[in-house]
This record gives C-alpha cells, structure tokens and sequence, in this order.
C-alpha cells in the first residue's frame, strides 16, 4: 500500500461526490421484477457511466483504463458499497476473469483484440463446469480435437458446460477442453477464447431456485475455434486457469463484504426496527439485538479478513487456502444473515416475490436472498470441497489417501 | 386405485377414540398404529402418483381425489357420514402432503375447517356442514390469526381477527385475517370472532357476501394456497353464529394448536422427503472417482438430518398424542368442555413440535440443496419447493421463537410452583 | 410392553413412595467433594437399598434377582430421576456389561461364580481400549496367548489397556486380548474374565480434565487368566463384545434422559431464575428464555427416542443406528446444556471447585458439567465415528474406498 | 536469554504513538510491525520455556523475568524508565500468555495497573509507582467491576465499585469487587471509585491496611488468579486519591476496554495454540490405518478452527488499533481528555474481539478436546487448562452477550441517526 493516506481520503471524497451525482436515484425500485433485455441494457449503461469516471476496471493496469492501487480500489469498492451503487454483474466475467487470463497468459494480438471490447461492452462467460465435473472440475469431459487440414488450423469442440452464467448475453466464451484425452487428467486440458456466435453452438438457459435463468447449459457440437485463440501452450490450459481464478486478487470478496456491511446490515437493522402488528420492534428483543449484534460483528470480522487477503495479494503473502477462508466464511454469514433475515420478516417474506435486478446478494428481500445465498455456498468449489482446501493446503493436514 | 385406496383409508378402525379411555391416543395401540401405516402407505403412493401427473410446479392434487380417498372426513363422525377417526390419521395425511409437497386445500377443509366444526356445539347448520365435508363440498377456509401474535403472553382473545356487532338480524362483522389457507379457493368461510360479550365464536361467510373480501395472497411457496379475509361490518346470515362447546377461549387455542401441529407434520414429511432425496444423490452422483456420499463431510451431514428428524418426529408424535387426547375429552365432555390443564398440555407439546420441526425441516431442506451441489440449486431439481414449502410452515401459526417464548413462560410458572 | 397401564400406575407409586423414604437426604451436599473411600462406600450402600426394594438389577432375569418388563423399568428409572435419586456409577458395568456378558455369552458356571458376587457388590472394570486402539478398538495389541503346559489351561496375558474406568475398585475385568496374531483383526480377538487381584497387574489412575482420576491405565505383565474364564469360543471375543455391548437395550440411555430432563432442566431453570448482581433475572432476558425452551424442546425429544430405542428393543425391531443417533444427540444436548449454563453462571462457575460424587452429568456445577460432557463426546466411539455409523448403516451410504 | 530478549523487547521503536498523527498506531507501519513481531518472536520463546520449566500445573512464569525482558514497563514513557510503546505491543505479551496459558500477573500490574497511572493526571505519586512498575515492583491490582454491569446501558458510572466518602484526611472509602485480576498477590491497590461529586477516580491503597480485605477466589483455571477487595469505611492515605486526566467517565470506559481487550487478546493465543496442538495431533496419530487428519471430520473441524481464529484475529487487530489510537489521543489530549466518538469506536471495537474472541476460543479449545480423542480429556494433554482458561476470559470484563447488547443498542441508535 504505497498510496499516501491523504490522496486516499481525497480519492474518497470525489468517489463519492461522483456517487451523488451518478447513482440512479431509486434504481432498486425501478429494477425490481425486470426482464432480461432491461437487465442487460441497465447493466451496460451503468459500465459505460461507471468506465467515463475511471471506475469500470480499476484493477486493469493505467494502458488498458485502470492503473488503481489496491489501496484505492479499496476506497472505491468501500464508497460505491456506502452508495449502494448498483453492482457490475454482467461484465463481472469479462473485467475479471477474461481480463486477467488475457493479461497473465494472452498474447499481446489477443490483449488487443479482446480488452478494448470488454470496455465496450463485450460481455464473456466462463465455460469450465459440465455436468459431471463439478466440484471434480479436471476430470471434465469436452473434447477439443486440434485439425490442421480443414482449411486452416482449428480446434473441433465437442461436448457440454453447464453452469455458464450469462451465456444468454455472452459474446464470447472461456472454455476448456480436453486436448489430449490420453494424458493424465490435469495435464491434457486447453484454454480456448469461443466466439459464442460460432455455428454448433446451443445456449439453452437453466431455471434456477429463484426462478431466474442467468445460469445456461452449452452444448457444442462440432464447434471450431480457431488455433490462434488458443491461451498459454496446448495442454496446458488447466495451469492457466488456476493461475487466472484468484487474479482478481481478493478485491471482489472486499467488494462483497462492503456491500454486506452496508447495505446488507442496514437493511437488516431496518426490518428489525420496523414495528410488528403488536407496535413492538423486533430489535427491543434481546433475542433479535444479540443476533443482530453477532452480525455486525461477523462483518467486521468478515471486512478484516478481506481487506487482509487483499493487503497479502498486494505484498506477495498470500497463503494457499486464504481465498478459501473467506469464501466460506462470506458465504455462511450471508446464508446466516439471510436466513435471519427470512425469520424475522416472517410470512411477510413469503409475499415478497421478486428483487432488484443488479442487487447484491442481500436485496432485502430476504426469503429470496436466503435461497439465493446458496449460489455462494456451492459453486466455483463447494463449502465442503473449500474446507478441504482450508485443512490441506492451509494447515497442512494429510490428504485423504 | 383411488376406490381401493379410499376403503383402506375409511375403514373404521378397532378402537376409535374414547373406545380405550385413559390411554393416550395414537400411542401404541396395535389396531391404530395398523391403520396408520396403511393410511400413510395409499396417502404416499396416492399423492406420488397425483402430484407427478401434470407436470407442473405446483404438484395441485386433484380435489376429488381427497375426497373419494375419504381424507376430508377422516375425523368427521360415523353418524355424519365420516371416518370417526382422530387427528392422528389426519397427521398422517398432513406429513404425506408434505413428503409430496402437494398443493391441496386440506389444510383449510379438513385440518382446520373440520376440526373448528367439530369443536363448536351442535346445531343443523354446523352437522350439515360436517356432512357436506366428508365428500367433498364445499371447500372450506377458517380464519384465524396466523403469525405470531395469539401465542404472546395476552393469550388468544386479543388477537381474535374479527368482532361482531349486534346480534341476530342485525348483527355485523369487521376484522381481517391475513395468510389464511385455502382462502381463496374457499366456498364457505369460517371466521373466528369475539361476540359482544367477548366470546371467541365461528361466524360462517361466504366469499362475495356484501361487506366481506377474501384476496389471494401470491407466496414464494407456489405449492400453498394463501389469502386475506376483510370484513368491513358484513351483515352476518341468520343461523351462522356458532358457539364451542364449552369455554370458547379453550376452543379456539386448540383450533390454533391444530394448525400449528398440521404444518409442523408437513414439515416432518418434507424433511424426510429431503432426506431421502439427499440420500439417494449422495448414493450415485460421484466426483473425485467415489460416490459423493462416501465422503464424511456428505456422510455426516446426512447423519445430522437423520437425527434432527427423528428428534422431530417423537415431538410431532407426541404432540399429535396430546391433540387427539385432549380432541377426545373435549368431544366426550360435552357442553363442560375441556380442563385447562389438558389445554396447556397440547400448547407445551404443540409448541415443542412446532419450533424444533419447522425450524429442522428449513434447516434440512437447506443442508439438502447443499449436499446436492449445482442441481439443488436448479429448478428443476425442486429441491427449492422444499425450502419454500418449510419456510412458509415456519412462520405459519408461530414462529420458532413465538412458541419458544411461551414455552418459556410455563417454564418460570412451572418452576414458581415448584418452588412455592 | 405387555404390562396394563393400571400396574405401572401402582408400579409408579410405589417407587415414588420408596424414593420420599429411602433417597438420603441432602445427599448432594454431603457428598461434594468427597475422596475415593467415602464414594465407593456410598454407592455400595446404596447399591445395596437398591438391591433390597429389588431395584439395583431390573433388567436381569427374575432367576437372578431382576424381571421388571422394559415398561416397568422405564417407570423405575422415571421415578428414581424425578426424585434425584444418586446414581449407580461404580455398579455400571458390573450390572449392565459384565450381567449381559454373562447372561449372553457365558457358561452357567461363569454365572452362577458371578452373578451372585455381582449383587454382594464386586466390582467390574471394562478392558477394552488401548493407547493405539481408541476409535479403532479392533486394532487393540494386548496379546493372549494360550498356554497348556504350565500345570493347566492358562492364558498369559501382555500389554496395556486404556480407560478403564474404576480399575482402581474393581475386583474383576472383562478383557479383550489378541489370542490369534495372524487372523484378520476381527477374527482374532477372545473375550476373557479376569480377576484384578492376578499377579503381574498394574493398575495407575489417570488424571482426567475435571482432575478426577476414575480412568485407569492397565499394565499386564504376563498375567495368567484360566482358560475356564473364557468367554464364547477362542477367538471370537469381538463378536462376544459386539453383541454384549448393546444389551443394556437403551435403558441407561433412557435413565440419562430422565435425569436430564429432571434436575437437569430444574437446575438450569433455577440458576436462569436467580436474579444477578443488578437484580434482574436471566429468564427475563428473551435471549435465555429462548435458549431455556430450546433445551426443555430437546430434551423432550430426546426421551421421546429413548423411549422410542427402548421400545424397538423390546419389539426386536431396532436398527443398527438407532443407538448411535441417541448417542449423538444425548452427548450435544448434554454439551449445549452444560455449556449454556457455564455462560449464564459467569465468573461464579469458575469458583465452583467441586461437584457432588454419584451425581448425574448435570450437577449444576455447569462449568464442571461443561468439562465432563466430553466423557460422552469422545468414549465409546467418538460422535465422529457415530455419525460414520449412523450414515453407513442407518442411511446405508456408500463406505469410504 | 534473557538479557537479549529484554534487549529485544525495550528497543525504543522507531515510530512510537503520536509519531505518525492520523495513521492508525499498529496499522500498517513497517518499523512497528517488525517491532511486534520481534516481541512475540522473543515472548513465544521465553513462555514455552519459562511455563515448561517447573512442570507444576500452573505454569508460573517467574516474576523477574517479567520484568528482565522489559514488559512489565512497556507502554510508560520513555521518561519514566519504560520502553513507550502503545497498547499494541502490550496485546503482544497478552496474546503469548494466552497461547502458553501461563500463569504471570501481567494482566493486573501491567495492563490493567500501568493502563490506569498512564490514564491519570500527573502527580509525584503517580508517575513514582510508574517508574517503579517498569522494573518489576511492585505488583499492582485494579479493582475494577469484572463482570456484566458495567455494559448495561446505564453505563459506567453506576457500576463503579467504591465510593469516597469525605475528603481530605477524613476520606473513607467503601466497597467490594469481585474476580479481580491478582488481587491477592498485588502489593498495591488501585481502585476505581465515585468521589464524593459522583466523578470517577482511582484510590490507591495496600492490602491489609485498616478497612480493607483483599481475599483471594480460587477458580478452576489455576493458571489465573483473581481476588475479592472489599473496603468498609477504610481511610484513605493523603495524596491517594488520584484523578483522570480529562473526563473520569472517559478514563473509566478506556480502562474496562483495556481489560476486556487482554483477555481477548489472550483468548486469540490460547486459540492459536489448541489450533496447532489439534493440527499437530492429528497429523500423527493413526486410527483405522491414516492419520486422523486426513478424515473430513478431522480435517474440516480443524479448518473450521482456523476460519473462526483467523476472523478473531482480525477483530483483536482492529480493537487494539483502536485503543491505541485513542489512547494516543488521551495522552495528548492533557487535561481536554478525548472525545466520546473515540471511546465509542474503542467500545465498539472492543465488544466485537472480545464478544467473537472469547466465544470463539472456548469452542476452539472444546473443539481441540474432542478431535485429541481420550488423550485430550487427560489432565496430562494440557487442553482443560486452555479451555478453563477461555471459560474465565470468556466471563471476565463481560460476557458475549453483554458486549453484544451494548452492540445492538449502537445498531440502534446510529439507525435512528441515519433517519433523522
């Protein structure tokens, strides 16, 4: 953290300033129960207003539009959080993951060709998981069979991905395949950049516990994807993608725990401020204050242990299971806070049927919230599969033989 | 099967209640506990059946098929044409609703429409009413405060929803009832009220009447049925003000106790349905080269819904005793009603139930969606009408932490009595 | 259960007119704090009251001096917990592993030398766990091995065993022994009686957390045991283990839950009724009230089982967890309890040194209760091992590779 | 040894409080940091060897080396013999008694006895018993309330435990606390009392002077000691009666956050320590053929371990950050004192690591006894020390739900700020 503490409160000020000026009064309400087409044409508006002020992609290096310090971004995650800005959600997979396979593993013609887009608002998807690669994600089944004679240099795609968020806006698409079926499992698989308009391609979305369909299936049938986008060497996309996941460096979880402790709690505090048909305030409940008091707590914990990991990415420090802690730690406090929330509204939350589109994980609404909060606590490697890592790599307990 | 089913299902049984007096009902009687399980056997192979058929989200069990099953009158007597059976069978019905996470209005006809017909006075109206039920016409709703407010420490008038003004001809009815089952679809209504002298009574109504509203309440859980009943000094049918037998504050905490035990029976079914769907994945979705149920994490989360549910079902089960018993003497005693201290037993064990249950069965339908990875998470996987279905129990009829609080209260009362 | 309800009614009264007579008064006071002499000599005596109203040995068989019904006994146990009778602790495996032992698996001549003895008050020791073999008993290396030679039919015993508890009063031992080093671990394992007054038999307490020293180390030094105290065939000892082990059929898990839910929950109640240094009650707080109501549910649902692993007992339709799911839930209910109550008595548990011998598990020295729950979590297979149990053969779960 | 670690532990850091106005003292700051860790480097080393050498159960540090390695004076001034560091490298030396469970006097003389001279006004008396404290003599107590009351929402003052009566050669005090740290070792008294105006003050006495009993509790956890002073009527030596600098309720909130920050911080290394004893435990010890570590039982009980220690960690940071800050601030401020937004983000800060930390360290300890097998349920394994020493720490300077109640009412009323 080498920015001085003087230009950081000053970053601080204008950050918000520019808050004041450009959060959508009342978007919450407008959001609330929209379509899909309204979604994506909101979200994008809000990158090009959030790219015009420099804070689209503050952790792309200053030649790409960022150039931020980790301390800054901090500041600027901290104050769009205290706004309750909307959240980037669609470009979330472009801005990080797609950016930082570029940036750490493209080449410079791919840099070139991909990032300037994702500024203008090419939206990526990721196309890791499949149906029987879950948690067991190296042991995925797609085939990307590389064939020089048909009229060029290509890889033919043949398979199925499965939890592709977005793929229904997707313009394109971070896939891997198995390259060499004959190698052992981590070591035959290739990192390939998919046109999502290429023929053989089929996006069907998949209905989730909420109703939504942002998560799709892809089914690729003879789909062929052009040599030159392949990213880091052949066979070697498995490495690519380990070194790739985390580069978002922990800010997105700082971001997470922001929006918990402030608009997340806040809410919470509101519901149970709110007088029940009898006039009594559930926070007069000691029951209800230690709960709430456990949270506040828990996020205080929660922004410690983030604002660590990302201080730690930034010094070079970071243990092997950090990111681990703090997912399951997140994800927990949001299912606990959730479910809380879910209590204390009561029947009331059984009648809240829709959220804000472009929320966070803690709209409010809290039932939806509560159920939502399990697209924390599984995906991108189960809480369980998680503790694993935590015990292994964190402590160094011995694997399981 | 429906004709096969429905004569397993009324088939009177050895020893209805009061034919052992003294005993707990539902406890350990052999010819009872037979019944049962045949009961629960047709109800789960009934509705397995009925909410596969159309597909859709919402699993609507077809009514006639309740009805010719003979559920709706399992409790009604022999003389009006019902099963004369006790809440036991109707728990059964509940829990298997439950496992099916069915969409069927027996909540509202039987287990509270039934049961608040059975606890008021004899009268034409009432009997006919009974005798309607038992095949099917009309469906009936009651309404009565739902959330957590009759379980505080004022007790139930407080919270009775609606007043009545006036009587005979020219009496007048206002309140509102807000989540009140089967509301909606309802064609006859039975609302608790508090006559001019402060008496909990029934007051039929019909939807559509002048001065009366009954609203669909659209809810997350699309397996239930949910609506408000308004009156705004709804002129009130000759002959439709019906009164308990006996102490009409009695009556009505045990209508209430019946709600909260059915939906904590429906909460054990749901559990177990998680459970055994949980189970059943763990046993054949392999990752890492192993069935996933193989390793500990999965293993021991399975354990620890076991435990919860079995924990749960001795609290419903023993609930569901204290119910029937009390059901029993409140039946066999006539105008004189029913001893407080039989009340405050079904309240403690009711209360008991209805906390852990419904608070387990969120809890295991949740830990369900988690042990089933990315397709708990799906629609499709309906694992969610689970969650749903257990989050809507646990508020109906009070909260975990409403019964707890009045379970503490006979705690510091018990304990002050012990001491004197 | 075959007995009419009227029986137990009278059966009831009885016992609780027994109990208003015979339970000493006072006795937890008196026996706070006791040393090792003044305990041994209170349970015999009471183990003898017990004897005489023919209530220290329900279970047994009416030939040996017991023949209650498992209804009879339920109401006996109901009863002795309502009135907080003292505890048969040192008698506990003599009347209930030792008894099924030999009523199980024994010669009549092993029960006509025993059982008799039993009820005059000698005492028995389990031997069964090792320093290597905890969860994993089947791996225990205390060797048996057989000799014909030395002017009889001896077996000569050598190594170590682990927590057994009372060895220091004990008269007798069951022991388990590897009399087959080369058989399959389970195979090679005989079950043998043996007498703590053999020569070469080293017994040293072992200080447990509370400070107690009622566990033991063994050390055998070639101990000659005579083949006579065989029990079962050669080699078959862990399958004499396995079906004795269970053979008290649920009743003392029933007892625990009676006390439990008596004293237990009274004292808990009483301590959250006691008002503090400013003059409030605890119970008043909706906090502790909550937690109070939460535990009086549990408990309720804990007897419900009991009653419910008793029944199936009786019924011959238990299963393979049932026990191991009362086990579980006993042991954290017990572990919440007690630790709740050391919350609610603050800095005051801390200066409660002492607790009462022949008490229950929930003495109301709830720090010290809070400590001891772990004599539950950890014996008799650990809850881990439990819940590997219970997924294993009460779900039938695939077994770990 | 201990020359060097004394060494070690006095050097004067090269950015001590107030040299960096505005940063937050123990955030950040490389020469600081570097400075702690050298501290705790020294301090692990010395504790394991000072706590194993008697092989006794209370692994007594001895008093001397205390006060050799230069800890007993570390936050007084630079003027007064001490190494003027802040509370930061205080928390450092609590954390290792903590992680060694050593039994040492610290918590009284030094965190509690020098945080209570430094908060005062400058006298000869004062700034004498702080020259003397640096070097080990002589051995403090501060009779503060231990338990509850003072997080109540009355606040501070109403549960100040002795009251001044008279003044001047004809003052007397009177009163009683309870589990006061080293009590009944301390050679001189400081208690916490209400003058005569109602403004809190700090007494200074000896024990066994007329009217005043100190007595001492023995407590499950022989690691600690704790005492009762009781005062009746007791006169007050001229020159006793000592002052806070700037507000008395200020200085009085500061010195309760002290205590409760200690244990803490004594909790987070008693935590640290049953973690990697579990750790190592487990990665040796064989059952079933493996180690036990490489079950998921085992091995996510231990992540969950570090999950809730590393949260700690991070509350116990910003606490002491916080009242390094404010303490920085008080002793600037002179006689203006400091500003109530201070003490409440110190209260704030506090109640969060000392609510989490101490909760957390008992389930930590509990958790190590019950993944230690039967070996961690022998007096020999060492773990009931850790956890009879987090149940003390957990009660002392007010339970979980007490920090936790004063929380909620900051929820509450920055709620209603944020309203209006």
């Amino acid at each position: 953290m080498s920015v001085p503490r003087g230009d950081l409160a000053e970053l601080r000020a204008t950050v918000r300033g520019w808050c004041r000026a450009h959060v959508p009064a009342d978007w919450r309400r407008a959001q609330t129960g929209v379509g899909g087409d309204e979604f994506v044409a909101f979200q994008q508006a809000w990158f090009q207003e959030l790219r015009r002020a420099g804070y689209a992609v503050p952790h792309w290096p200053a030649e790409w539009g960022g150039g931020m310090s980790a301390a800054e971004q901090m500041v600027l995650y901290q104050e769009l959080a205290a706004a309750d800005a909307p959240r980037l959600v669609l470009a979330f997979v472009s801005i990080h993951h797609a950016a930082a396979t570029l940036l750490t593993a493209g080449t410079d013609e791919q840099r070139r060709r991909h990032l300037p887009g994702i500024l203008d608002g090419e939206i990526w998807v990721q196309g890791f998981s499949e149906p029987e690669a879950g948690s067991d994600l190296a042991s995925l089944r797609t085939t990307a069979r590389r064939d020089r004679r048909a009229g060029g240099d290509v890889f033919v795609v043949n398979g199925q991905k499965l939890w592709a968020s977005g793929a229904a806006h997707a313009d394109w698409c971070l896939l891997l395949a198995r390259s060499d079926p004959a190698a052992p499992k981590r070591r035959g698989i290739s990192y390939l950049l998919m046109d999502m308009r290429s023929p053989g391609l089929d996006v069907r979305p998949i209905r989730n516990a909420l109703g939504d369909s942002h998560f799709c299936e892809i089914f690729l049938n003879d789909v062929e994807i052009p040599a030159e986008n392949l990213v880091g060497p052949e066979n070697a996309g498995w490495q690519v993608a380990q070194a790739t996941l985390s580069a978002e460096r922990g800010m997105t979880m700082l971001e997470l725990a922001e929006r918990l402790g402030n608009v997340g709690l806040r809410s919470l505090v509101d519901t149970c401020r709110r007088p029940d048909v009898t006039g009594r305030r559930p926070i007069d409940d000691t029951l209800v204050a230690d709960r709430l008091a456990g949270f506040d707590t828990e996020i205080a914990g929660l922004r410690a242990l983030c604002r660590d990991l990302v201080e730690r990415h930034d010094a070079g420090t970071v243990g092997p299971a950090d990111a681990s802690v703090v997912k399951v730690y997140y994800s927990e406090l949001l299912q606990r806070m959730t479910g809380f929330g879910a209590e204390i509204a009561g029947l009331g939350a059984l009648a809240e049927l829709a959220k804000p589109a472009s929320s966070g994980w803690e709209s409010g609404r809290w039932l939806l919230d509560f159920i939502g909060s399990w697209e924390w606590t599984i995906p991108g490697g189960t809480n369980e599969i998680q503790r694993t890592i935590i015990g292994e790599r964190g402590l160094g307990l011995p694997r399981e033989p | 099967m429906n004709a096969h089913s429905s004569e397993l299902a009324v088939a009177t049984p050895a020893g209805g209640p009061g034919a052992h007096p003294g005993t707990h009902p539902g406890a350990g009687d052999g010819a009872d506990e037979e019944l049962r399980a045949e009961l629960r056997a047709v109800a789960r192979d009934l509705l397995a059946t009925a909410a596969g058929k159309d597909g859709g989200d919402d699993a609507q069990v077809d009514w006639a098929l309740l009805a010719e099953a003979g559920w709706l009158g399992l409790e009604v007597p022999d003389g009006l044409d019902g099963a004369g059976v006790t809440v036991a069978e109707t728990a059964v019905v509940c829990e298997e609703l439950g496992r099916a996470a069915a969409r069927a209005p027996y909540l509202g006809t039987t287990v509270l429409g039934a049961g608040a017909l059975l606890a008021l006075e004899t009268t034409d109206g009432r009997d006919e009413l009974l005798r309607a039920l038992a095949t099917g016409a009309p469906r009936l709703a009651v309404a009565l405060p739902t959330g957590d407010a009759p379980l505080g420490a004022a007790g139930v008038p407080g919270t009775v929803p609606f007043r009545l003004a006036g009587s005979g001809a020219a009496a007048r009815l206002t309140g509102r009832a807000e989540f009140v089952p089967d509301a909606a679809e309802a064609e006859t209504l039975l609302l608790l009220a508090l006559d001019e002298g402060g008496e909990p009574v029934v007051v039929r109504a019909v939807p559509g009447q002048p001065g009366l509203e009954v609203t669909a309440t659209p809810v997350l859980d699309v397996s239930r049925s949910v609506g408000a009943v308004a009156a705004v000094g709804a002129p009130v049918e000759a002959g439709s003000v019906w009164r308990f037998r006996g102490d009409g504050r009695a009556g009505g905490r045990l209508l209430l106790a019946r709600g909260a035990l059915a939906v904590a029976c429906d909460s054990l079914g749901a559990a177990e349905a998680m459970l055994a769907a949980t189970v059943g994945y763990a046993s054949v979705r392999h990752q890492f080269g192993r069935p996933i149920g193989s390793f500990q994490a999965v293993k021991h989360g399975c354990a620890d819904m076991l435990v919860s549910v079995s924990v749960g079902r001795g609290l419903v089960t023993e609930a569901t005793r204290a119910l029937a018993a009390a059901s029993s003497a409140h039946a066999a005693g006539g105008a004189g009603g029913i001893e407080e201290a039989a009340v405050i037993a079904v309240e403690v064990a009711v209360s008991r139930a209805k906390s852990y249950m419904c608070a387990a069965a969120v809890d295991v339908a949740g830990k369900a969606m988690q042990l089933h990875g990315g397709i708990g998470y799906t629609w499709e996987s309906g694992v969610h009408r689970y969650l749903k279905r257990a989050a809507l129990s646990r508020a109906l009829f009070g909260s975990p932490a409403a019964h707890r609080a009045r379970l503490a209260r006979r705690l510091d009362a018990d304990a002050a009595g012990r001491a004197r």
